[in-house]
């Protein structure tokens, strides 16, 4: 038995605090972005009061611990997904979606031709899509899909076919409308050995189980601090260290150069080469306090406490709305995250989440950023209610019957 | 914080459940717009017909929620069989009534007062304000008319 | 007389109490990064604590706080410009150089052809030089330099042949470096008058005067929050309304489309064109805040006040260091921003900065990424101070005692 | 906070004032390697010449901070007419001398103690790990010239 306790979290989360039209927040939307513990914000307000300063560049004290402040971030971060090299493997971006761009114009725009092959799911969200698409615009690849069964899951069958000739599959760990996740290593076995390479987008993974890197033979990664409880305006983009060395910049700017002449310029060797400008200082330390602050809760046990009100919220919203509330997504909770997409009976999901918010309740209406995928299943949006290392059973009741009331509403 | 009871009004309700309109109109004669709500997702197809400077005829077809079905039904409504002078008219009244709240956010001068009984059923729209993010629903079937007047016009 | 007071803009700084090695810390550094005062800390630190959401997409309540915050901060910051269209004519970027990104990638791949001419200056910032040389390599047009004179200040008598057939000129309001403010209607109108559109590096005058992109007539501007008290991770974007509309998009992602299908995609019209996934909220409170508190203040007031300590500081170097201190920089105050680069006689400017360190003194050595400008005058490095709206004729006085530790050591 | 005189020791001061083994050779016979700071703009030239497998001759050139140009001066004089092999274990020592600090923000495994009395007049460089920011200036040259055997073996 584990000894996690939600309730511990729940005192470090100054918003689970807030009341809405007099009722106690009900937060059920941690997969669109988390809420931000007290540690985190202190971290980041300490910087600002101590030691802010410019990086990089000065030898005065505060500058030096600046400077040591966000590459221990990077550090941080990348041991926390277990990379071999954490100095030297870890970008830092402005979110999730930047180190997409990051990998599709430097190593795409390097090393894609008008006959190569890019694999995809049907899953992905648009951050994994349409980078792709505008570098397919210049160049002009194929761009192949792993399909999605009608059980919500990858339909591997033909995976080696789909791979065959393809540089580069690039794949969600976890969608963020189904909640499936996806078998990571898997498919990067499959991939290697159809000589591609393997990128990952761990956004919806990386703050609700584990992230090996090294384990599962990851080539590039990119995810986001705010929705593992840090900060807004910070991301990582993860490559193994040999492919890094041979990409070329992205973004131009101070900080990422060797040399800069009025008829040229050499651009620096190492991680700085896609650091362009004063990067996030304040944010690198607020995600360090978030990596550390997810690390002292566990990332096993913050799984196991999703997965136990996930299998709870499943059964119940079956029992109680039986035909009249669909799950979008895998139905029971093997290999499956705490994201319930729910239809409801032919009501609009932004009618759904108009009346949750009079109980208080948090979910998110719309396409979730994965319009293909939405096609796929004919809706045009769904509500999505999403859990966290904060939520209760308690939640799953105020949604429940705030559903009743939609349906009362609508009906 | 305000009330459901002044999004979702008892008329607003009564469109979306039964939208007045709904269908195609054969193109050409008729004119096709697509309207889009990127951020929800809301798709309309709004089908017009010119009868020389009347809005002849008007159909719906397209997906969304209750205040853009709602939005859309009354519109059909209040514009079908209208000179398109007036129609452009309605269209400029109702958008200010949806900008109030919206201005807040901006520099842009007060928007003068809107006449609400112009508007008839209308009005019963005019909660959405309360409600921002809901704007948009309000305003999608609008937005795509207008565009549609303007290439009838071209 | 002005009653600006820079011990009430202290008492807000709490960076100002640090301590360092025994000696009250003397902050030179502004034009690397400003201080940050603790209403920016705090708009922050309550942003996180009472409504963080992920905007755009959500109906509940914190997420509409979140949006409305979010675009409100982006109207406060086009009217701080004076923006004709505040809430359509800028976009957030994490940091200046990211805009000269955004500008090159998306305005200039549409426009720039091989034989097109764009205009630079010989002190620009890297930001604004490498992203020009990026493209460059791809299309291989022209680049020309407006050439600083030996006053360290624009040479302007060629102005017009330089112009000639160039598409845009792009240059900075204010040099890093050399403390030059240029004249940027004039460049402006000259720009125009030519048929090339006009583009601005505000990142170091936009906390320290007043900018008016109407009045002078610039078509696009960037410049970043952390050199204007407040946070990283931050900047903004200005471009006017009917260019904006023309740009193709630079990131792709969510939030930036109109629709995304598995064959392509469209994008979005507005400003969300060229915000691509989670965008930074905190920070734009942050900045939001940022700009109340400098407006607060005064532009005016914080002008004359730097003006006063330049002038004063310029005075003193002259008659204390005569010859053995040159500044790298117009040598009176007209037209001309904090910003001493200070060359010691044959002593380097990274052993300048680590003897001044102990005194508690923070200045920057190095080539303040301008390293073209470097050479123009046969320089490696300088050690720059420079002033901001918290400084005080007393850190002149410590930096003055520190450089005579400076030269008794190493003389 | 570390006080000034353990990164400005004396052998560093009189190094840095009176540069040792300071010029250029012609090349060929001899080798030329470029070194960058990038962040501080320091530049070194470092010039090789080798003789079988000793190397028989070494010049700098360029500028740079104080503790670049002596640690640049005091490479010279260890590294001049040693076995070539020697002289990569004597840029090892050294590196390790100076990853000390380094390695507390990194996991890599900890380095083994660096014996100083190998290192002679080097050791005065021990100072500079405790100013983070200043080990690539003491770094520089020897990664240049690390860099110069490499190539010299190709
Ligand atoms: C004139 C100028 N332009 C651009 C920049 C780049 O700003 P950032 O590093 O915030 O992108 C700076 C500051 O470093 C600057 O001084
Ligand atoms: C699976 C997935 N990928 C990418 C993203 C994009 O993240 P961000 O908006 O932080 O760039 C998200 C979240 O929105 C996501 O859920």
């Amino acid at each position: 038995m584990s000894s996690y306790d939600p309730h511990r979290v729940r005192a470090d989360v100054p918003l689970l605090r807030r009341v809405i039209d007099g009722h106690p927040i009900t937060y059920l939307d941690s997969a669109s972005s988390s809420l931000t513990p007290r540690p985190v914000i202190e971290a980041m307000s300490r910087y600002y009061e101590l030691r802010h300063a410019n990086v990089h560049r000065g030898v005065y004290t505060t500058a030096e611990e600046a400077t040591a402040a966000y590459e221990g971030a990077r550090v941080a971060v990348g041991e926390f997904i277990h990379a071999a090299h954490p100095s030297e493997e870890i970008v830092f971006t402005k979110n999730t979606t930047e180190g997409f761009n990051l990998l599709v114009k430097s190593w795409g725009r390097a090393n894609l031709r008008s006959d190569s092959v890019v694999v995809l799911t049907e899953m992905e969200h648009h951050a994994n899509l349409v980078p792709w698409f505008q570098l397919r615009e210049e160049v002009g690849f194929e761009i192949r899909y792993i399909p999605v069964g009608d059980d919500f899951r990858l339909d591997l069958s033909n995976l080696d076919a789909l791979l065959d000739g393809a540089s580069i599959v690039s794949f969600s760990a976890m969608s963020n409308v189904l909640g499936t996740k996806n078998p990571v290593e898997r498919i990067a076995a499959a991939g290697h050995a159809a000589g591609a390479l393997v990128a990952v987008d761990a956004a919806q993974s990386v703050a609700h189980s584990v992230t090996d890197v090294q384990s599962s033979d990851v080539d590039f990664m990119s995810f986001g601090a705010h929705k593992m409880m840090g900060p807004t305006g910070i991301g990582a983009f993860y490559a193994k260290r040999a492919l890094l060395a041979d990409m070329p910049p992205f973004l131009g700017g101070g900080g990422m150069i060797a040399d800069v002449r009025l008829d040229g310029y050499t651009p620096a060797k190492g991680v700085e080469r896609f650091e362009a400008g004063t990067p996030m200082i304040a944010e690198a330390v607020g995600m360090h306090a978030a990596v550390r602050y997810i690390e002292n809760l566990g990332l096993a046990a913050i799984a196991e406490h999703e997965r136990a009100l996930t299998a709870d919220a499943l059964g119940r919203l079956r029992e109680r709305f039986a035909g009249r509330v669909r799950v979008i997504g895998p139905s029971d909770v093997h290999d499956r995250g705490g994201v319930l997409s729910l239809d409801v009976d032919g009501i609009h999901p932004h009618d759904v989440a108009q009346v949750l918010d009079q109980h208080g309740v948090c979910v998110r209406p719309g396409h979730h950023c994965a319009k293909p995928l939405m096609r796929r299943f004919s809706l045009p949006a769904t509500a999505r209610a999403s859990f966290g290392a904060y939520s209760l059973r308690e939640d799953t009741d105020v949604l429940l019957d705030g559903l009743d009331h939609v349906i009362e509403l609508f009906g | 914080m305000s009330n459901l009871e002044d999004l979702y009004r008892e008329i607003i309700l009564d469109h979306y459940r039964s939208p007045r309109n709904r269908g195609e109109l054969e193109c050409p004669p008729a004119h096709r717009i697509e309207g889009f709500n990127p951020l929800c997702g809301d798709e309309i197809t709004v089908y017009v017909a010119a009868d020389g400077a009347t809005l002849s005829d008007i159909k719906i077809s397209g997906h969304g929620c209750s205040i853009s079905q709602s939005s859309a039904s009354l519109m059909s409504a209040a514009v079908k069989g209208k000179p398109i002078a007036d129609v452009r008219a309605t269209i400029d009244t109702f958008k200010r009534l949806m900008t109030v709240h919206e201005s807040n956010l901006d520099d842009e001068q007060e928007p003068e007062p809107v006449d609400l009984r112009a508007l008839g059923e209308l009005a019963a729209l005019q909660g959405v304000v309360k409600f921002p993010v809901r704007i948009k629903c309000a305003t999608l079937a609008w937005n795509t008319l207008a565009q549609g007047l303007d290439e009838l016009s071209n």
